[in-house]
């Protein structure tokens, strides 16, 4: 596990399955469910759970719909309340 | 639903003790509202309306910023971002930039336009507006086609490359060779910042994002132009995967057209 | 009384856009209109801080217009007859993001590059729409230079109003031409309506304001339509403008706007010496036109003679009007030439006298 | 009264100061006026024009045909006007420049040497004063005072100097035209 | 019979271009019409070495058509309602040099940026003419993808015949939709007219040419306006064309053009089914209008329902055609809504039966 | 007419025999019509226009070249070239040009455009029809000024500079620097040869007249687009006379605009 | 005889394709035909239909907005067209992946698993054949032979060794709405 | 009298007195006349005789009304006959 911990939330309903964050991670933390939500697309889930919070992935994604977390030492900027962020998408898949 | 969550001890562990609110150091900028984005999987302009987003949420110039976008796939941004706004008409956004930032000189204007809109239709107004130095910022996205009518050539089309209007790829003889709008804007004295990014990867992500913030910032100082290309996909009319356009983007697109600074301040410069 | 000044017409008009309280001027040389722009350079930053600014096309123009319009500024341009015509999708943008402004065609002899010489024939793009869409202009026909003044302040205050583009439509004669002209004084900058619907930045104790004229739902779109429409008809209702002479008991009736109608009141003189109950119907407000005007009186009248510097323009807005009530007749010149009253009522005499 | 005139010669000449200081006289008098000069790219090559009504009523047309009186200080002028001129009205041209000069005989014919007398004055500049001033002799539509006025409107400040050679410019016209009458 | 296909609207036009000779085509992308350029830029150049490009505008498509049809070939753009507002300077340009050439306004619904589903808001952008100036286009409306295509080769003839350009006021449905069409054999590149005014380069044997619409001496601007006009009556008199429908014994008349009479054609079936008298008038040619079809029957009938995808445009030539010797109702919807045969009959029952 | 000749003895020696045939070096070109030009004294159009006629006659191209000429004090050139001739919309002489040479590629066609119609409004054609490398010639008659219109500004206008418009002198802050076309379109791959020339003396109208020789010659070739900006005067609407004109044009607009190649093709450069 | 239909699904199911080839078909056998496809940016996304319309006598508006069938391919399309189905009509949908069926009572509905016998066939992209199949076997607006030419027309040579699959997925769909309509 | 000797011939009433030649010609051969045309332009006139046929005069003439003859040893290209010029204006001025 590394020193930085990191997780991240992802807006399953609005996320389109471009695959783009999977590619830019460079834990492969994450990968695309092979279910689809209610728009017909493939999102995006956790498999592992190394995620350092680098951010990568909320930085590529063209729908705005990751939320990163990282757990360090350092003071950060203060940033508001999280809004109409889903919880329930971090399953295994292979 | 027939989903079942399996949660590992991990797992349960990181929701806990991580994220929470003081945790938290990246998030859906507020300026962009909760609707979705009409954009195809994968398309770039997601990517730069979010950052805009971003930039202008941690200026705190929601209350300055009024944006302009004209027809193109990115016509609808005044649904996303929380701002006022202009729609323009094809190729007039920064027309339609000059009459707002001349009546409102205080205000921090941008126009957000595509390489059709802004290479071909509009290339006398985005030349003029250049040269009178008009004290606003230009973000020009370029993905080397028309995206909303589905995939015709653009000026900015790269030679030999297919589109619907260059069914045989595009010839540079009868079509003429890719229009460098940035590299032109670059020479004219009224524009002070020209530069060129990409959003096909994190770290131009990165880039891109710094490019706005010192574009706003020098239209707080009333500088005169600042033109940022964001070399970008069409992952739908390249009839690629989005992972395939950005690949594209990077093994084509930005050799033909180099990232970088074209014109930064001597301050910056040095 | 206002300030008596000898003014041409062009200088008339942007005068009166400086006093008008006029945020900022947009446009490109042409003639015979030119002298807007160059009296603006001269004259408006000094005195009000309005914006002049020369854009680089006609095209640039009518978006710079939209832009300042869009910000809730009194926005003007003005051109002639090609440069109108490059505005018209412009012009279809404004009308239908209902943006108010002021607009001026100084027109000329048509079609083509044409002549230089004053003319008529840009009524239809004016009062039907050049632009795609069903839109309408509220146009106003100054026929001396006192109205090339007063309907600059007239223009704008209906714009705001409406939020609805305002044209006005004129020709190089009047543009030209100096008359005496008493000014009105110099009014607030940006007029007094609220714009709450402007883009100035979105404050944190409002929505964000946005300008489009794009609903790619039909169903929205009709609804819009149909409001547009609806407000068309609240102008038909409430704005008709429109001058006669000799009405009373006249059995003929002139009718021309601007120019033309200047030359048929010296018709109607000629006429009535000669002893015919000839008046003159000169419609100021070409949208919306006086329509009841004209069928209120079609039944009790032998006929009408429309003269316009045109092939015939107008002449179709009458004939709807009086739906067959009344014989109604058309003369024109066209590309520049001016008919002398002599002519028009010789060509009267022949058209109606002369088989009675 | 009304008076239809048009002022015709060479770009430079002047012609179109003359219809104006006529309608700021004509206005300082609450007459109606109205000025309408020629214009667009017929001006390339130097020739200019303006037509200038003056009425007690209101002014119909301000593009006209026919004149009551041309006045013309070149030649292109007196060929293109000389028909233009209403029967029995007025043709007053430079005498001093013209080849051909007009020959109907259904109207006033007016030759003022207005060159050679404004060359007398050491100033070419004030011919067109001096045409004026037989132009107002004869069709006194307007007091010399009131052109006087117009003179002092239309002169830039920084010429206000050459008003009294102007003004002698204008008296010498206004005789040149009497003698003329005289004659008639 | 000529070689039967599935085609779009959009495509048959395109490939009907090829077919008819068409030298040119110059166009700029704009849904719902784009396919013609795809369509051409994919076949045409191999076919009959005809020149495709895509410009930079709809500005600089119509002056390329401009300089190609000056130089006598022929020549042909496409577009839709914003792309043709820009184009009204050209056109106006291309009206006054007389040149002939083929314009397609595949339109939608406006104004402004508005909608891109099918609409009729461009009558009058058409037929009054959007540009400055007394001109004329041939205007033909289409209503079946065969005649998208059959109407390139008509416009073309009908353009070189008169030196006038010709426009095909169709919209997106017609354009989007497939259905059967038969097409014409592949005709000489260039048609067959003789062009001895066009700029070739001038030979020993004859004088320059010269195409131009500057005529800055108003008597000449006059007679080339007096030209143009008498051209224009001669249109009016030889080719107007039309459709009727069940008009013999009809005690009212609907009319439409273009979609709408596909539409309507339906209403009179459903009408004639219940005991209705009535019939349909589908004029083919805007301008020439069939004015006289319409002042003829207007005595006969009880009234006119005229059915539009827009505020009402034709209507008016319809109302000056029958000068109020019948009624004349209107029904449209706009946006991009298109009516149901089943709400066009009941409007009608309701204005011209529920009365009576 | 009072006029008598007084004829030294030298002369008629002279004209007896110099002025004959065989001795002929310069008569006005047959290709000039014998109309009298409508341009002011003085001014640079009738120049250039001469120089046109004259490489056409000796090049004996007459039956090749179609030219275009715009709204601008050039409109009526056609009046003057005894050649097929279309007059364009203001700015669109370059896309008129593209419709001509493209159905007719074996014709030598031209442009003959000012600064404001070139350079202001049609400045999308320009550059687009310089991108595409069309086979033409575009000859750009840059005067400062808007001729026709009466002496409004220019994009070509110099800073300070008074004209109508810029009452108060061109304020490059409010109307931005003069925009250097022939600068921008010389990096358009689509270009040939592009060159600035004047017509203020004899060794430049010497100079003008090659150039235009040169492109024609490559037009013949197919080589693309050729450029030449002649930097010209207009002694009317800068109120001076002829000779004070053609002063200003040496003293002012050549080391703002410096002539010479700015792309010439390389057999020409070596 | 004359049917309206609409076919609708995610862009790439091959909906635009199925009105198509039905259009190929009723051409074969000499009926009137029209297709009319949604367009614009509402097509960013992914969602795509067509309008096709098969007639004996000429046909009028080419666009409507009740239908004869609806062909549903996803969830977002049957949650559309459902209420545009005419009363007494038919709603054909892929049963696999559609969470909320519809509910009309007042229609024929025919839910058939498509994506899973396409699955079955181990190719995807022949689930519209299995819907046309279906729809074919229902409304018999044309032949099947019709149908095999109407492929053959619109399938790109270089596909054309996939016709006995499609053809045999569109045997297996017209099996499955004969179950169905057994059952009705 | 130099050893090439030329003449130039005037179109006058085409001249319009811009004065360009004269100040090209190094020879200060020619002067504007103090007599106008029909147009009203002081025309161009010869006022020496040492003209040497350089053609500078006829290069910068916007009106190309300048024919120029000049007699060499040297063969000149072919040239046509010369139409519509005038030869009554080699006045001397001052
Ligand atoms: C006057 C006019 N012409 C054409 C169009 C059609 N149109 C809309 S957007 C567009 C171009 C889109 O391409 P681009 O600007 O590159 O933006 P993208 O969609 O690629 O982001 C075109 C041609 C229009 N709306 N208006
Ligand atoms: C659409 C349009 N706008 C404006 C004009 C008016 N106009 C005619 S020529 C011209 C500019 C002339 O300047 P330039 O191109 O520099 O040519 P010059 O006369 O200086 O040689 C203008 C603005 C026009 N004819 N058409
Ligand atoms: S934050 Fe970084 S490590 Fe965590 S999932 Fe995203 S890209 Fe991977
Ligand atoms: S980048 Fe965003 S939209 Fe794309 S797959 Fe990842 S989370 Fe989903
Ligand atoms: S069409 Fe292209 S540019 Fe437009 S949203 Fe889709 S991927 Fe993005
Ligand atoms: S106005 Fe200027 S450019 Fe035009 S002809 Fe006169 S001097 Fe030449
Ligand atoms: S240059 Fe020509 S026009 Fe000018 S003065 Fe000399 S001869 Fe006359
Ligand atoms: S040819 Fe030379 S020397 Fe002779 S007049 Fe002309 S410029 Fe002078
Ligand atoms: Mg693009
Ligand atoms: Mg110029």
């Amino acid at each position: 596990m590394a020193k930085v911990k990191g997780d991240i939330v992802v807006d399953i309903e609005k996320c389109k399955g471009c695959e783009l964050c999977v590619v830019a991670c460079p834990q492969d933390t994450i990968a695309l469910s092979d279910k689809i939500n209610k728009k017909g697309y493939h999102y995006m889930v956790k498999i592992k759970d190394n995620c350092t919070g680098c951010e990568n992935c909320a930085l590529v994604c063209p729908d705005a719909v990751i939320t990163v977390y990282r757990k360090t030492g350092k003071k950060k900027e203060k940033v508001a309340t999280i809004t109409n962020v889903q919880k329930d998408m971090t399953l295994e898949v292979n | 639903m027939d989903e079942t969550i399996v949660k590992t001890e991990e797992q349960e562990f990181l929701e806990e003790e991580i994220c929470v609110a003081e945790n938290l150091v990246y998030r859906r900028p507020k300026t962009l509202t909760d609707l979705d984005l009409h954009y195809c999987p994968g398309c770039g302009h997601g990517v730069v309306h979010r950052l805009l987003m971003e930039v202008i949420e941690e200026m705190d110039i929601q209350d300055k910023v009024i944006g302009v976008a004209p027809v193109g796939c990115a016509v609808f941004a005044y649904n996303y971002m929380n701002i006022d706004m202009q729609e323009a008409a094809h190729g007039r956004a920064t027309a339609v930039a000059t009459g707002i930032v001349r009546v409102l000189p205080d205000k921090l204007v941008f126009t957000y336009q595509g390489d059709g809109d802004l290479a071909a239709i509009g290339t006398a107004e985005t030349l003029h507006t250049c040269n009178r130095g008009e004290n606003i910022l230009i973000v020009f996205i370029n993905n080397a086609v028309y995206g909303m009518t589905s995939g015709q050539m653009a000026p900015t089309t790269l030679p030999g490359m297919v589109t619907t209007t260059s069914p045989f790829g595009r010839d540079v003889n009868k079509m003429g060779y890719p229009l460098k709008m940035t590299d032109l804007v670059a020479q004219l004295p009224g524009t002070y910042y020209v530069t060129r990014q990409a959003v096909n990867n994190a770290g131009n992500v990165r880039k891109t994002k710094k490019a706005i913030q010192k574009a706003f910032q020098y239209l707080q100082q009333k500088k005169g132009t600042c033109f940022i290309e964001v070399v970008s996909n069409c992952p739908s009319n390249w009839k690629m995967t989005p992972v395939e356009s950005n690949k594209f983007v990077e093994e084509k697109l930005i050799p033909f057209y180099p990232l970088g600074d074209l014109k930064s301040p001597k301050e910056e410069t040095k | 009384m206002g300030e008596l000044r000898l003014m041409k017409g062009n200088e008339a008009l942007a005068e009166a856009a400086i006093r008008a309280g006029c945020d900022a001027y947009f446009g490109y040389p042409i003639t015979p209109q030119s002298e807007v722009l160059e009296y603006l350079s001269r004259e408006a930053e000094a005195r009000t801080g309005m914006v002049v600014l020369q854009a680089e096309s006609e095209i640039a123009s009518i978006n710079m217009i939209y832009g300042a319009a869009g910000a809730g500024k009194r926005a003007m341009t003005s051109s002639s007859g090609p440069g109108l015509s490059l505005m018209q999708e412009g012009i279809s943008y404004i009308a239908a993001a209902e943006l108010p402004c002021l607009i001026v065609n100084v027109s000329r002899g048509g079609p083509g590059l044409g002549t230089i010489q004053p003319s008529q024939g840009d009524y239809f793009q004016a009062v039907k729409g050049g632009g795609h869409g069903d839109y309408k202009l509220i146009v106003l026909a100054p026929s001396s230079v006192q109205e090339m003044a007063d309907f600059v302040r007239l223009g704008f205050d209906l714009a705001d109003k409406y939020r609805n583009p305002v044209l006005i439509l004129t020709d190089g004669a009047i543009g030209q031409m100096i008359e005496k002209v008493e000014l009105f004084e110099q009014l607030p900058k940006g007029g007094t309506y609220q714009k709450p619907w402007a883009t100035t930045g979105k404050t944190k104790n409002r929505e964000r304001n946005i300008i489009t004229s794009l609903h790619i739902d039909p169903k929205e779109m009709e609804k819009i339509n149909l409001r547009l429409q609806a407000k068309y008809r609240e102008i038909e209702e409430k704005e008709v403008r429109y001058e006669t002479v000799k009405l009373e008991d006249a059995e003929y009736v002139l009718t021309a706007f601007g120019l033309g109608a200047r030359i048929c009141k010296k018709v109607v003189e000629l006429g009535r010496e000669k002893g015919y109950k000839i008046g003159l119907i000169r419609p100021i407000t070409l949208f919306p036109f006086p329509k009841k005007l004209f069928a209120d009186i079609a039944p009790k009248i032998k006929g009408i003679l429309d003269v316009e510097l045109n092939a015939g323009q107008m002449v179709e807005d009458v004939k709807l009007s009086v739906e067959g009530k009344t014989r109604v007749e058309f003369y024109g010149r066209m590309g520049g030439i001016i008919p002398t009253p002599e002519e028009i009522l010789e060509h009267f005499e022949k058209i109606f006298l002369k088989g009675e | 009264m009304k008076h239809e005139a048009i002022f015709a010669g060479f770009g430079g000449q002047g012609v179109l100061t003359m219809g104006m200081i006529l309608c700021y006289a004509g206005m300082k008098e609450s007459k109606e006026v109205c000025w309408m000069p020629s214009y667009g790219p017929e001006m390339r090559g130097g020739t200019a024009n303006c037509i200038t009504i003056i009425s007690d009523s209101e002014i119909s047309s301000p593009i006209i045909s026919k004149f009551d009186s041309v006045v013309a200080l070149n030649q292109p002028s007196v060929d293109k006007f000389e028909s233009a001129v209403k029967p029995g009205g007025n043709l007053f041209y430079d005498s001093t420049n013209i080849i051909n000069p007009p020959t109907r005989t259904d109207i006033n014919i007016f030759p003022i040497p207005a060159s050679e007398e404004a060359n007398r004055l050491n100033n070419m500049k004030v011919m067109n004063m001096l045409m004026l001033g037989a132009f107002v002799e004869v069709v006194k539509v307007v007091e010399d005072d009131s052109i006087v006025y117009g003179l002092q409107q239309v002169l830039p400040e920084r010429y206000h100097h050459l008003i009294p050679l102007n003004n002698e410019a204008y008296i010498i016209g206004k005789k040149l035209a009497e003698s003329i009458l005289a004659k008639i």
